[in-house]
């Protein structure tokens, strides 16, 4: 197996406090990993560090093999970094079809076209347009996002960085907010991706991280508290008493 | 060389005292509020007015002046500034901007386009020595009112409960309001007070600057200097703002005449691409 | 009956407001006192705001030439405003009368240029003689960054070394400056025997208190300067200060002739300020028009008119004048003033007359 | 026991629309209520409508049987009606500390005693609002609602982004507030089973009317009104506004 | 399904196809779009005797189309733009003046160098907040002003730039007086670079700028080089703003200080956001309304014109710039419907 994104020694102080606490870890090609953790742990503020969002205090990051510490956030999207956040970022007065099509075509390379009519590429619409009939986005796809129901302005969130076609994907919370009965359709379709990807789920939800990933980390504090197989994590005691509490799975 | 640098002090509390009330409205409100200058102006007129025709002391108006203004900065605020709150910044220019014209055109139709002469009391004409130096009392009056008013300032409304009020109320006025903030009133006194300040600012800047009806225009942008170098949010950011600008200004007049007119906007423009929310911002954004 | 027409362009807001002013109130103060009919004309007045800036005046006085077809155009407040349509008047064949502008430069600019103003150099001269005749050995120059202003630095240092005296300094303060303070402290430290001032107009008071404040009349020195600096329009809220200021200039509210005393009692009757030099530029102005429709009998032509104008003479309320035939410039006396209190209320009190002065510069250059 | 809150006929909405139709309910002191239903359900814009932040288009609203239709926002805060918002809306420029200070009312509820209840708080004391993590804003969200010493405490989705041993914890917290303080609440939930065995009551609300109202042991132990409400006969209408 | 996917009232074929269609009917001209270009060029033969006012509307409708393309479509405050309008009518004022005065070579010249000085200021903008943006461009505009002010030997100082001559436009026509040529001259250089500024923002590259405006942070997030863009629209927007300035020095054929000064930069904003922010056409409009206001009022009282245009923006604003503007459309609204039919 490869490596296809990889932290050494990543450490990231907020003044006094250290929000990333030397972490060191491999995430290998193609698995479904969780990244899990108490409240205010350092999950969020990892995958920042991870996409370039902030700038790490120490340590590196390296994405398949390449050194891409100090790489700016948008050249790490075009080297298959791609991310959702915890609270939608999205284009409130674009469509869906807009904002997915930009993302196929600024991938593709033709951002910078300005002589051009956009849409104007037959392959950038179609692959736009398969993208948002996988998410069940093509009846709205003409409608401006900020109208659109939070639920569907989820799945946007996610198709937009699908569109990105990421070979690792960063997933923060994607299911806040959602209804019970469509968090597991998102994660069905995120977990239909090519098997050569690899995702990093945050969530909270532990239904679902524990029917979406292979291997949990555990972050407590800032540092890397443990990483393993789904199952022995979920039973671990020491994860119990620091997350899980008496309710937990497993 | 003391003298330059209380001149320059001078200068700088000049410009902090016509600005300060825009780092209330503008930093602590978010409310761009360019017809700043026309509450300066309703300050400088009420004073020349009152000590010209009635004959009031130049002390009784300094009060007086900042009373007139925050009246006026209530009844505008609760009848139109209050509607404008939650639009975009540009709404806010265009308004303003609307209000400084009818300002200048109005007081112009009523007052006469010349410029109004106040006589500061003997007590404030006059230089004394200090420090090797000889600095204008009445400059020297203007430093110690400011330095209290910093301190006044900062203490009321940054420190206090009141303060936060307001900056909650700013960040999102629907829940300050759900979590009991009385938004209403909080604006009101704030933006009075802010109005309240430039009226005293004007009535204590009209002997240095001059005042006629075109003084909202001729300032806007040196107001603007200072809150924007000051970093928004804060008093004491303006206050050093001021300082560092009227000494750099009046230094560099007297000597490199030659550059003076730049030296205000050089310092701007490198302030804030070394730190583009200026200077004394605290807490850094994610 | 025929009309004639005068396009009339002033700035009447922004920051030369109180020119356009001036200037308006004397307009049609001269109609009302004169008619609105000569040699058989009518005469209308088309009054317009340039807002001080050079591109609308050019527009302005386009539209007037093209749409409304004047047969004058009368005004302007500034230098540059003036300049901007000097192009207009010599394609369009028309007098561009310039009652305000004062750069010596601007006559130069098109042949149907008449100014009833003054220039600087002309007025500035007179100081820089008196001065140095005047016990006044040391002056540092003080005046506003831009032509007018180095119009005036020039000419007086020039006319002073000349004399025999010495400019320390020569010091330029940036027109859009708000405080003189480290201008003065520079004079005080070059200690002069005076200090010589241009400022335009709206500046005066604000450079009479910060120059009374920074103790300069204490520490001897003298303020001398032109008469913009103590404007009549300005010079009773100037205040105390100013007294005792010596300047030259060639018109005062307080000239003491019969003409100037009607003038002054009807201009204050009409509005509710007193005239200064700029309401008497305008005054003059159409003044000099009626007089050339008198002579050409009522033929408005653009080149008759102006040949009419140059060469011509009267009395206006500021003394006796002429029009220079070669420079179109005007000829006038300069009165030697100083401020003083009369019946409450300040003026500039003349005591010296250097008689029909002309444009310094120009009789320079034809040396 | 006596009235705290009363609905009567309450409608709302925004703008032209209606959400909320004809909605009446009763809680009594030191009661508390879980409020279920779909997304979109209507659930945010009733409780909004009590704290006095959207439109009311009808109905009147009784706190303590004194009328708070015509009340403003803060007013009814002053009565004593705290809120949790849903979307937690933590004052960005304030301080963790400042958001709390700055709308605490006198009361057994302090800043210290919401430090000690979560004291990754006490940590993150002066923490702009916004250099908070996600769920450290909703503990933030709590805990400000807990300091201004309401007699009424409505909470929009408190568990949403906690970690699932701070759910169990605030969770505790709240049955002990409600039974040993007095404190009436109502409690916003996506997940009926989760918050079923800390209220008394529930009330399941659907296209802005209510179609469910009991004590929450009955609603939990009755299958067939979950299967309804929640489970999979629910999805087949589709959601929509009303 | 739901009222929202009515709205998209294309037949369904393919989502492919739909998502194509949708996509082109954005960048559709629509029939009022050549009804105002037809009336800006009807108004030769309308209005004869307004061609100077209409040339002076013309160089602001492309001076706040320049600003539009920042503001509207990028996000970028700025109180500086004459800057551009400044160096680009001091180039083509210069030309002018040293004998080169074809008035082609002007534009060009002063779109260069108004774009050299936009790429070399536009990376002080890239941080910072809008209030910063305001006075950074305030500030660079109001130096310019000095320095123009201070070498009066090249710029004639507070004076103005004297003697400047331009030849006949494509050697042809001379500039007269009644301003015919000028606007002709000024309507056809607004008119192309507007089809430049349409095309533009129909584009990928159009398209990626919008994004950057609403959310640089997911712009970033999906590859988009935020600064890249915003230097490039920067640096073409100032080149629109010279290109302006230089029309303004040429159909005056005078330069003064002027054309830099704060005044300058606020009325081109209040014009633009008078007319509508980030449609391109608001420029236009607000030009013209803007300087009909102006023209009217400062016919009627010269001295207090201000007045009423402050008055104006007031009213506008409290009843709501959005609200008139869905007003006028359901004015216009049957009017549509009938074309429709
Ligand atoms: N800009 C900042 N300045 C100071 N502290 C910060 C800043 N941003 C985050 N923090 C702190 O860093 C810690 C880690 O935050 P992070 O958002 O990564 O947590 P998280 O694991 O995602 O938590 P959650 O599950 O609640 O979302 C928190 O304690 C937070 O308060
Ligand atoms: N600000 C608003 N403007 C217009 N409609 C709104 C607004 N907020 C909510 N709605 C609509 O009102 C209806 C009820 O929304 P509400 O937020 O009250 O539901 P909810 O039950 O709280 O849902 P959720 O579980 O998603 O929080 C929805 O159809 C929603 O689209
Ligand atoms: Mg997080
Ligand atoms: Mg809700």
């Amino acid at each position: 197996m490869t490596v296809a994104l990889e932290t050494r020694n990543l450490v990231k102080r907020f003044g006094g406090l250290v929000a990333t606490d030397d972490v060191s870890i491999a995430f290998q090609k193609g698995v479904r990993y969780a990244l899990i953790g108490p409240n205010g742990a350092g999950k969020t503020t990892l995958i920042n560090l991870l996409t370039g969002v902030l700038r790490p205090t120490g340590g590196a990051v390296i994405l398949e093999g390449a050194d891409i510490t100090g790489m700016a956030p948008h050249r790490r999207v075009q080297n298959g970094l791609a991310r959702t956040f915890q609270i939608n970022q999205l284009f409130p007065e674009m469509t869906p079809l807009q904002t997915v099509g930009l993302a196929v075509s600024e991938r593709q390379g033709h951002g910078r076209e300005w002589w051009r009519l956009a849409g104007g590429k037959r392959e950038v619409i179609d692959e736009a347009a398969a993208i948002l009939e996988r998410f069940g986005l093509t009846d709205v796809m003409g409608a401006e996002t900020k109208v659109l129901p939070y639920g569907k302005q989820r799945l946007l969130e996610i198709a937009v960085a699908i569109a990105c076609r990421p070979r690792v994907l960063l997933l923060d919370e994607p299911a806040a907010g959602v209804p019970e009965e469509e968090r597991h359709e998102i994660l069905d379709i995120v977990g239909g991706l090519p098997d050569d990807v690899t995702i990093l789920l945050i969530e909270h939800d532990m239904d679902l991280v524990f029917s979406f990933a292979q291997r949990i980390a555990v972050l407590v504090n800032g540092g890397l508290f443990m990483e393993g197989a789904a199952k022995d994590i979920a039973a671990d005691p020491r994860v119990r008493e620091v997350y899980l509490g008496e309710g937990g799975h497993g | 060389m003391v003298t330059i640098l209380f001149d320059g002090i001078a200068y700088g509390m000049l410009l902090f005292i016509l600005a300060c009330g825009l780092s209330v409205t503008l930093g602590l409100m978010n409310f761009v509020n360019l017809a700043h200058g026309a509450f300066a102006l309703a300050g400088g007129y009420i004073t020349a007015t009152l000590m010209n025709r009635a004959g009031f002391s130049f002390f009784l108006c300094l009060p007086i002046a900042f009373l007139f203004s925050a009246l006026i900065g209530v009844a505008l605020e609760r009848t139109l500034y209050r509607h404008l709150y939650d639009r975009s910044h540009l709404d806010q220019v265009l308004f303003t901007i609307g209000i400084v014209f009818m300002t200048v055109s109005a007081v112009d139709y009523t007052m006469g386009s010349g410029q109004q002469m106040i006589n500061i009391p003997t007590v404030l004409r006059g230089r004394i020595d200090l420090l090797g130096g000889s600095i204008g009392v009445y400059r020297l009056f203007i430093i110690v009112i400011c330095g209290l008013l910093t301190l006044l300032l900062q203490l009321a409304l940054v420190r206090t409960r009141f303060g936060s009020r307001l900056r909650a109320a700013v960040d999102d006025p629907r829940v300050a309001r759900g979590l009991g903030v009385n938004v209403n009133l909080v604006f009101a006194v704030t933006f009075a007070i802010g109005s309240g300040l430039a009226g005293l600012g004007g009535a204590l800047g009209a002997e240095v600057l001059g005042m006629d009806p075109t003084f909202p225009v001729k300032f806007m942008i040196y107001f603007l200097i200072v809150v924007t170098v000051g970093g928004a949010s804060s008093i004491t950011g303006a206050f050093f703002a001021s300082l560092l600008l009227g000494i750099a200004d009046v230094a560099g007049k007297y000597y490199v005449p030659k550059a003076g007119a730049f030296i205000i906007y050089a310092i701007m423009v490198l302030v804030l691409i070394w730190r583009p929310q200026g200077l004394f911002v605290k807490g850094a954004t994610r | 009956q025929e009309t004639v027409k005068i396009g009339v362009i002033l700035p009447m807001t922004g920051p030369s407001a109180s020119t356009g002013k001036q200037a308006e109130a004397a307009a049609k103060l001269w109609i009302q006192q004169n008619g609105a009919t000569v040699a058989g004309k009518k005469v209308e007045l088309i009054i317009k705001d340039d807002t001080g800036a050079p591109d609308v005046t050019k527009r302005l006085a386009q539209e007037l030439v093209v749409n409304d077809k004047v047969n004058v155009l009368l005004g302007f407040g500034l230098t540059p405003l003036a300049l901007a349509v000097a192009p207009i008047a010599t394609q369009a064949k028309i007098p561009q009368i310039v009652t305000a502008a004062a750069t010596a430069i601007i006559t130069e600019q098109s042949p149907f240029i008449v100014r009833t103003s003054f220039t600087l150099p002309q007025a500035t001269v007179p100081m820089a003689q008196w001065s140095a005749k005047n016990g006044i050995k040391k002056v540092v120059t003080l005046v506003s960054d831009y032509g007018p202003g180095i119009d005036a630095e020039k000419a007086f240092k020039d006319e002073f070394t000349k004399g025999g005296g010495e400019v320390v300094a020569e010091l330029r303060v940036p027109l859009r400056n708000p405080d003189f303070a480290p201008f003065l402290q520079r004079v005080k430290d070059a200690s002069p025997d005076a200090v010589f001032v241009f400022v335009p107009s709206g500046f005066g008071s604000a450079f009479m208190k910060q120059f009374a404040e920074r103790g300069l009349t204490q520490a001897g020195i003298k303020l001398i300067a032109t008469g913009d600096v103590t404007d009549d329009d300005v010079l009773n809220e100037l205040g105390d200060s100013a007294l005792g200021v010596v300047n030259t200039h060639h018109y005062s509210a307080s000239h003491d002739s019969p003409e100037n005393k009607a003038f002054v009692e009807a201009f204050k009757k009409a509005n509710n300020f007193r005239p200064n030099f700029m309401a008497v530029g305008a005054y003059d102005g159409m003044q000099l028009v009626y007089k050339a429709l008198e002579k050409t009998k009522g033929n408005a032509d653009g080149q008759a008119l102006l040949d009419a104008m140059k060469g011509m003479s009267w009395t206006s309320v500021r003394g006796p004048v002429q029009i220079d035939p070669e420079t179109r410039d005007i000829i006038q006396n300069i009165y030697v003033r100083k401020v003083e209190k009369v019946g409450g209320e300040l003026f500039n009190q003349e005591f010296a007359t250097i008689e029909k002065v002309k444009d310094p510069v120009k009789a320079a250059k034809k040396q | 026991m006596a009235e705290l809150l009363g609905l009567d006929h309450v409608a709302a909405g925004y703008g032209l629309a209606t959400v909320l139709n004809d909605i009446s309910l009763s809680l009594a002191d030191g009661r508390s209520l879980a409020l279920l239903g779909r997304n979109g359900a209507g659930k945010t814009t009733l409780v909004n409508t009590i704290v006095g932040v959207t439109t009311m288009k009808g109905g009147a609203i009784r706190l303590g049987g004194r009328d708070i239709t015509r009340l403003r926002p803060e007013q009814r805060a002053h009565a004593g009606i705290g809120w949790v918002p849903q979307e937690r809306n933590i004052f960005k420029s304030l301080t963790v500390e400042e958001n709390m200070t700055a709308v605490a009312r006198p009361g057994p509820w302090t800043v210290a005693r919401v430090y000690d209840m979560f004291p990754r708080l006490r940590e993150r004391r002066r923490n702009m609002g916004n250099q908070l993590s996600g769920g450290e804003q909703q503990m933030l969200a709590v805990g400000r609602a807990l300091v201004l010493n309401p007699r009424l405490i409505l909470l929009d989705e408190p568990t949403e982004g906690l970690a699932p041993i701070i759910v169990d914890e605030l969770l505790g917290a709240l049955k002990r507030i409600i039974w040993d303080e007095g404190v009436s609440a109502i409690i916003v939930e996506q997940n009926a089973q989760k918050i079923l065995s800390v209220t008394d009551d529930a009330v399941i609300l659907d296209r802005g009317l209510v179609v469910y109202a009991g004590p929450s042991a009955a609603l939990a132990a009755d299958r067939d009104a979950l299967e309804t409400h929640f489970g999979v006969a629910g999805r087949a209408g589709g959601r929509g506004a009303a | 399904m739901t009222d929202i996917a009515a709205a998209a009232a294309v037949p369904q074929i393919s989502p492919a196809a739909d998502a194509r269609l949708m996509l082109a009917a954005a960048a559709r001209w629509r029939w009022w779009e050549f009804a105002v270009w037809i009336a800006a060029l009807a108004a030769i033969v309308v209005f004869p005797r307004n061609l100077l006012l209409l040339n002076e509307i013309a160089i602001l409708a492309l001076f706040a189309l320049s600003l539009d393309l920042i503001l509207g479509f990028a996000g970028i405050v700025s109180l500086g733009h004459a800057a551009f309008f400044g160096v680009g009518a001091y180039a083509a004022g210069l030309l002018g003046k040293f004998g080169y005065g074809d008035p082609f070579l002007g534009l060009a010249a002063a779109a260069a160098v108004a774009a050299v000085l936009g790429f070399a200021t536009s990376f002080l903008l890239l941080r910072g907040s809008d209030l910063t943006r305001l006075m950074v461009t305030l500030g660079i505009a109001l130096m310019l002003l000095e320095l123009a002010n201070r070498e009066a030997w090249l710029t004639g100082g507070a004076d103005g730039l004297q003697g400047v001559t331009i030849g006949p436009v494509l050697g042809l026509f001379d500039f007269d007086l009644s301003g015919r040529t000028a606007y002709l001259y000024s309507l056809g250089v607004l008119f192309v670079l507007f089809l430049l500024a349409r095309r533009i923002i129909h584009s990928p590259f159009g398209l990626s700028l919008r994004a950057v405006k609403q959310n640089p942070l997911r712009a970033r997030a999906i590859g988009i080089s935020v600064a890249v863009r915003l230097v490039a629209i920067y640096t073409l927007s100032a080149a629109f703003a010279g290109v302006a300035g230089a029309l303004s020095a040429q159909t005056t054929q005078y330069v003064s200080l002027e054309v830099f000064d704060f005044i300058r930069s606020a009325d081109v904003m209040l014009v633009l956001v008078l007319g509508g922010v980030g449609y391109l056409y608001g420029g236009i409009f607000g030009a013209l309304i803007f300087k009909l206001m102006q023209d009217y009022l400062s016919a009627i009282t010269p001295q207090y014109w201000q007045f009423w245009i402050g008055l104006v923006l007031v009213i506008l604003v409290l009843a709501g710039r959005e609200r008139i503007g869905a007003q006028l459309t359901r004015l216009f609204a049957p009017l549509l419907r009938w074309r429709r039919a």
